[in-house]
């Protein structure tokens, strides 16, 4: 039993990443009815934001301690990075919460970028074909991924968590576990809670406010809607941005999950958009909730009983090919996804 | 406009693909190796437009098709012979099978859906080959060929080299002429022959399927579906059809690159393989007959000499400048060649899809109607 | 016995009875118009009878045999063409090749690679559809590219794709909406002449009672996903249901 | 990359420029007589460095790349000559290879067989180059063997550490200088039973491809020898990013140590995953849980972040080793680049001297020539000890180190300190060991 908690928490955490990426992808697709391939790509330059950040929290001062020597034998240069200089154990205290700080940063910058990419790039693709939109986003996220492999280079860069969340927590005596059974990270369940606020949150800013009214409107009818002489299209440029958004602070969130590398942003884009067709172009709810299905799924699919098994019954061990797999079968049995409306990207 | 008749574009293109050892000299892609790649992937992509071009329906998971074709062909070398006939025959009909199988499947969903049910099929094929069906793909490392091979038809000479590819006794390596004309070194080999003629013969084919009722449903397809079915043709077979012949292609295109090069990587499975003879098709001029021909030759220069060119070959350019504007165009130049040749091209590619939907081709003819123009001006027309 | 006989058709849309035990038999060579008011169920009928929706009970026979379960082209096939409310043409391809395809289809059937055959010189379709550009005065735009005419032109091209099937029934929803008064006049110009050329059996959708009265023979009435009369123009024009339901708002 | 910038002068006169032109004539090689292929027949000699410019390996493979270029200066009698003055052999005179200059051409493996075999085609075929070097990973280094065998050109792997590259898949052709799962294992083994007790129970985690299968089977095999248990043996998909499914069952399965058989991004994301599940700071059996990772390198450490501190693996060389000829390389490579060098760029430096020096000594360029004086060939003072390039099967033999993460870094190179320097002895095996069985060298191939 613990073990299969543990998977389920496993899935929940692994679904998140895909949730919030399929649910941009969807908003973005629903509200513009474009494709964005370069979705993936926003959510590693947000992560891309928090290893900025925290570069640049390491500029230092540099002073020769002449005791020591460095490896060329010349006198060792001492780094102390100039918050701490200026700011004493504030400055440590701001380098221990980096990637908490990064969210104030990337959430304007995001809504940023969003815009001008939508005001200067998607906005030119609206009336032309779905495989139009795919191939220049497709492109833009070589492009973006490549600058950022041009000034970060290839291999993974750590972002450390705060020390607080550091370690793990016995979170199974919570669920009537033995102590010590279900031990989960800190840091993983701050990043699921997150992406449960930031869903709830673009959830309920689409019930309850008019401007969501107005959006969700919009993705139900839009020329209707533009008769009615509300600007939406200014709206829509600002979905993107918040779209983005979402995108971007949970690229921030995970660098405390996985070291940030330029290709993340890829390897998230195939299997979200796995989770956004599995869910049904168009269907937010869909979305989140094949995103949590998938990750879950992938998860089981991993656990050694899981493979012994399959393996016992002469298959091929299938935990690498899972989220296809289920993919396929789902679009066969039910072909508009779990929730995905008629007629929606099937021309 | 000058219009070509399908005779004369056939005539020059088979002229100039007969010729490019000597054409492509100036340019630095004349080896063998990298022309045999040019005629493959052309093959490769005047399949894939096929489908792609005429039907509308975009497929990221070709890649399947072309590593399964050359799996096949290996899988004849080592076993049966090293003769490149029943190689690429049997390459043609698993790709076939495979893509009728993939197909039949896919085709129940179109638009988005179809292309992510390609995609999770290559990227299947892809992971599975890479590891589980190590046995018949050997994995990482990649099937080559071996000295114990059995080779039923020709093994008996196996002595302890390993023996070509070779077409009744011709090697397909073989440079059998090698002359010095102008300062360069052509080197003409039985191999980019081999691949030359069934490029010509893959694009003839091509020409005849876009000229000809089964094309013109095709096209259909792509244009208004529901005015099809509404005027009594049944589109699915059409368009399972038209995905079936150009995962043959992509099958020969393997094959092929298994007779050139007797080695094969689970990579060639990969989804980005898929993506990148989408690249070509686009960026040649989805649609067209030339097009995807061209988009294959740019891609693979791009990725066999662009990527070569490294900092000190760009230092070498401007090194008649003075050191400081040496350093700063090679600082300028330097991120967009050689190991960002990756940066250039995707910055083209998204160029090409917006300011040049129709790709090289409607870029040239556009062109040329301008110079056709400017000539008219100049003589006062 | 009709060409088409409809029998005791329902179809439910959730709670909504959107046909309600609908019978209809159309004649050999009659014009039969279907009219009725906004939401009355023309169009789910319409789309029950090409095989786009499936009705819950009921059964629909074209020349004796039945079609509910077909398919589209099948039922196409069969015999049964449609014109749409917007046309649906093949807006890449040129006006000929638009009507060259419905030629082939008549010819080779739902589906046969040809891959070698050559359009361009396929004599007898070639003629064939370029006949039927002339009956309907397009042959002079028979290069042109279709998706460029003006919706008057994409209109009788996609009347002539119908019509070099040669079917037997011709469906026509609400062929002149959102026309001019002087583009009205030309359809309907038009459909007089294809009724003076060939002995087709038509099924109109309308709105438009000018077009209805110009062309039908018959007329049956929808109202709430029922038939609520059925007769001779005349005898509709003065049916009391007809104008509580439907005529008084509607004449325009 | 600035760095390279500013030493353009240096480039230049070291001939990086042959080659890849955009309108470069084809070198002109009219070799035939010569009975080899691409025979130099000017006053320069080319060598194609073929390593990952793009993908995930970039980084590994631009150290590698500032490597060669360095040993390219050497060679030509440039720099202060690095390990060519404590290199056992003096054949090398500063002077290039055979009194050619120096030259070579780079190609972009993307850490894929196919691209990696198409690059190196280009530069035999295009470029003539008369041995190719380079490539980190396995299945690139294998793939493009198997074509310089075919070819008749040298082949001298860059990082490759899977068994079967000098096991089943050796070439007559080809020389691996870097070490091998088997080594690895061999050398970590002793180590681990002494550190960690001989009653442990341990639970892998391995990379589903060739290389993750055969280190697996040398680790558990000389794990098994010193009295440990394997509990289980998890493959993981190459393309996993996020290892917590993986890294959680192994809380409760009775473990208590795990073995990471994972490379570059693969081991990063599960190292980083199972520090972050605790699993360091349990108690299980009644003893610390431990993890393991067989094979280390510096960038993967930078790229683990403090995740490695204290944790066991291997390496094929560090730089913090103060014999005379690490101190040298060190020192040369520190100077022209300011940052000291990683185990790939120590590699493939050394590949460069040995085979440069193997030409001098056979006095030729023939692949026939240049192998059988690799062949046995005994040599020192290149950091790794008394090393050996055995006739069998071209494999190097040398010490091994046993390095562990480092508890308090002096600096941001200062990841890894050594813990033990394995000697050859004890890490060498037969040629028909059972990991390596299978495959022939067969005959050395000078192509035409």
């Amino acid at each position: 039993m613990d073990a299969i908690f543990l998977q389920i928490l496993n899935g929940l955490d692994k679904g998140s990443a895909y949730a919030l990426i399929a649910l941009g992808l969807t908003l973005i697709f629903g509200t513009l009815g474009v494709v964005n391939f370069a979705h993936g790509a926003l959510f590693m330059v947000g992560a891309f934001i928090a290893v900025t950040f925290s570069k640049v929290l390491e500029i230092s001062k540099v002073t020769v301690d002449p005791d020591k020597v460095d490896f060329l034998g010349n006198p060792a240069k001492i780094k102390v990075p100039y918050v701490v200089d200026w700011f004493g154990s504030f400055g440590d205290w701001i380098i221990d919460y980096t990637i908490p700080i990064s969210l104030l940063f990337a959430i304007p910058v995001m809504i940023l970028i969003g815009v001008i990419m939508e005001r200067g790039l998607i906005r030119h693709f609206y009336h032309r074909p779905h495989a139009d939109q795919i191939l220049v986003t497709f492109g833009l996220a070589i492009v973006m991924g490549e600058l950022i492999k041009l000034w970060f280079g290839s291999e993974s860069i750590p972002v450390h968590v705060p020390e607080a969340y550091k370690s793990a927590l016995d979170i199974g005596v919570w669920f009537g576990f033995e102590p010590g059974s279900v031990i989960y990270p800190n840091w993983r369940l701050v990043y699921f809670f997150f992406s449960v606020i930031v869903l709830s949150g673009v959830f309920a800013f689409l019930r309850f406010t008019t401007f969501g009214m107005v959006v969700r409107a919009g993705m139900a009818d839009r020329e209707t809607v533009g008769l009615l002489g509300i600007n939406i299209n200014k709206r829509f440029t600002i979905m993107f941005g918040i779209a983005a958004a979402v995108a971007g602070t949970a690229g921030v969130m995970y660098t405390g999950v996985n070291k940030p590398v330029f290709h993340m942003g890829m390897d998230f884009l195939v299997l979200s958009f796995v989770v956004v067709v599995v869910g049904g172009m168009g269907s937010l709810r869909g979305a989140v909730a094949a995103g949590f299905l998938l990750g879950i799924l992938e998860s089981f699919a991993s656990m050694p009983l899981v493979k012994d098994a399959i393996a016992a019954i002469g298959l091929p061990s299938i935990d690498q090919i899972i989220i296809y797999l289920v993919a396929v079968v789902i679009l066969l049995v039910r072909p508009r996804g779990l929730m995905g409306k008629a007629g929606v990207m099937e021309d | 406009m000058v219009r070509f008749n399908d005779k004369l574009t056939l005539l020059i293109f088979t002229a100039l693909v007969l010729a490019a050892p000597l054409i492509l000299a100036p340019t630095g892609a004349a080896y063998p190796d990298l022309m045999q790649r040019f005629a493959i992937y052309g093959i490769f992509a005047i399949g894939f437009n096929i489908l792609f071009g005429l039907t509308g329906y975009l497929s990221f998971g070709h890649a399947a098709f072309l590593g399964v074709g050359s799996y096949a062909a290996m899988w004849m070398f080592k076993l049966l012979s090293m003769n490149i006939i029943p190689a690429l025959i049997l390459s043609v009909i698993i790709a076939g099978l495979f893509s009728l199988v993939i197909g039949y499947i896919s085709l129940r969903r179109s638009g988005i859906y179809f292309s992510i049910l390609t995609l999770a099929f290559a990227e299947m094929s892809y992971k599975m080959a890479y590891s589980v069906l190590t046995p018949l793909t050997n994995g990482e490392t990649g099937l080559q060929l071996a000295l114990d091979d059995p080779r039923i038809l020709d093994g008996v000479q196996a002595q302890d080299s390993l023996p070509s590819t070779n077409l009744f006794g011709f090697e397909m390596k073989e440079v059998f002429w090698n002359p010095h004309i102008f300062g360069y070194d052509l080197q003409f080999n039985y191999g980019y022959y081999v691949c030359a003629i069934l490029l010509i013969l893959s694009f003839y084919i091509a020409m005849r399927i876009f000229r000809s009722p089964f094309g013109l449903m095709l096209r259909a397809v792509k244009t208004n579906q529901t005015r099809l079915n509404y005027t009594g043709i049944s589109s699915r077979p059409y368009t399972l059809a038209a995905f079936v012949i150009s995962g043959m292609f992509a099958g020969l295109a393997g094959g092929l690159l298994a007779t050139m090069d007797p080695s094969v990587g689970a990579e060639r499975m990969q989804w980005t393989v898929g993506g990148e003879v989408v690249l070509m098709v686009v960026l040649g001029g989805m649609g067209t007959l030339i097009g995807p021909f061209l988009g294959a030759i740019f891609i693979k220069y791009f990725e066999n000499i662009f990527s070569k060119i490294n900092e000190g070959v760009v230092h070498g350019w401007f090194a008649y400048l003075p050191d400081w504007a040496d350093n700063l165009l090679a600082a300028i130049v330097s991120p967009f060649v050689g190991k960002g040749w990756h940066l250039t091209l995707g910055l083209l590619f998204m160029i090409v899809v917006i300011f040049l939907p129709g790709g090289l081709v409607d870029g040239g003819r556009r062109l040329f109607r301008w110079v056709i123009r400017a000539d008219k001006k100049d003589i006062g027309v | 016995m009709g060409i088409l006989e409809v029998q005791n058709v329902n179809k439910h849309f959730g709670g909504l009875h959107a046909l309600n035990n609908v019978n209809l038999n159309v004649e050999q060579g009659s014009v039969h118009a279907l009219i009725g008011p906004n939401g009355a169920g023309k169009s789910t009928f319409l789309n029950c009878l090409i095989g786009k929706l499936k009705p819950d009970t009921g059964s629909v026979l074209f020349d004796g045999q039945p079609v509910l379960g077909k398919k589209p082209h099948e039922i196409n096939q069969l015999g049964v063409s449609r014109v749409f409310q917007t046309p649906e043409i093949f807006t890449d391809l040129t006006v000929l090749e638009n009507v060259m395809i419905p030629c082939y289809a008549h010819r080779d059937g739902p589906f046969r690679v040809n891959a070698f055959g050559r359009v361009r010189k396929d004599k007898g379709v070639r003629d064939q559809a370029e006949h039927m550009l002339e009956d309907l005065g397009m042959k002079e735009k028979m290069h042109a590219h279709s998706g460029s005419l003006s919706r008057g032109d994409k209109r009788r091209l996609e009347m002539a794709m119908c019509l070099v099937q040669e079917p037997k029934l011709l469906l026509l929803d609400e062929p002149t909406a959102g026309m001019a008064r002087a583009d009205t006049n030309n359809t309907i110009d038009l459909l007089k002449h294809i009724g003076e050329t060939r002995n087709i059996t038509k099924v109109i959708i309308e709105h438009d009672m000018h077009v209805v009265f110009s062309l039908a023979t018959t007329i049956s009435v929808l109202a709430q996903g029922a038939i609520i009369a059925e007769g001779l123009p005349d005898d509709i024009k003065g049916h009391p249901k007809v104008r509580e339901a439907y005529l008084g708002e509607a004449e325009v | 990359m600035s760095n390279l910038i500013l030493n353009r002068r240096k480039l230049l006169s070291t001939g990086a420029a042959v080659g890849a032109g955009l309108s470069m004539p084809t070198i002109l090689t009219a070799a035939s007589h010569a009975g080899y292929t691409n025979a130099p027949n000017g006053s320069t000699v080319t060598l194609g460095f073929n390593v990952p410019q793009t993908g995930a390996y970039a980084d590994e493979g631009a150290d590698e790349l500032r490597a060669y270029q360095l040993a390219v200066k050497h060679l030509n009698g440039e720099g202060d000559g690095g390990m060519m003055n404590t290199f056992s052999s003096n054949a090398l005179q500063g002077n290039g290879i055979l009194g050619k200059q120096v030259t070579y051409v780079t190609g972009d493996t993307q850490t894929k067989s196919d691209a990696a075999r198409a690059s190196a085609q280009s530069m035999i075929q295009k470029d003539g180059a008369v041995m190719i070097t380079g490539g980190s990973s396995s299945g690139v280094a294998i793939a493009v063997q198997g074509l310089c065998q075919e070819a008749g050109i040298i082949f001298m792997a860059g990082l490759t550490h899977s068994n079967d590259t000098t096991g089943k898949d050796k070439k007559a052709n080809g020389f691996r200088h870097f070490f091998n799962g088997y080594m690895s294992a061999a050398a970590l083994a002793p180590v681990l039973a002494d550190r960690y007790g001989t009653d442990r129970k341990a639970y892998h985690l391995t990379a589903d491809y060739t290389w993750g299968w055969t280190q697996q089977a040398s680790i558990a095999a000389a794990t098994e020898a010193t009295g440990w248990e394997t509990v289980a043996n998890v493959l993981t998909p190459l393309t996993t990013t996020d290892f917590s499914s993986y890294v959680a069952p192994v809380l409760n399965s009775g473990a208590d140590v795990l073995v990471l058989n994972h490379y570059g991004g693969n081991m990063i994301n599960s190292l980083t995953s199972a520090v972050q599940f605790g699993l360091r700071d349990k108690m299980v059996n009644g003893k610390q849980f431990e993890i393991v990772v067989p094979l280390y390198s510096r960038l993967m450490a930078k790229g683990a972040g403090e995740n490695v501190k204290g944790i066991f693996g291997s390496t094929n060389w560090h730089w913090s080793l103060q014999d005379e000829g690490s101190k040298a390389f060190v020192q040369s490579f520190g100077q022209e680049y300011g940052f000291p060098p990683s185990q790939a760029a120590h590699t493939v430096y050394c590949q460069t001297l040995l085979y440069a020096d193997a030409c001098e000594r056979a006095g030729t360029f023939n692949p026939c020539g240049v192998a059988e004086a690799l062949e046995g060939f005994q040599f020192s003072g290149l950091g790794n000890g008394d090393v050996e390039y055995r006739a069998d099967d071209h494999q190097c033999f040398k010490d091994v180190l046993v390095v562990k993460g480092k508890e308090n870094p002096t600096s941001e190179f200062d990841l890894l300190e050594v813990v033990e320097v394995t000697p050859r002895a004890q890490v060498e095996y037969e040629p028909d060991n059972e990991f390596f069985a299978g495959g022939s060298l067969g005959s050395c191939n000078p192509g035409m």
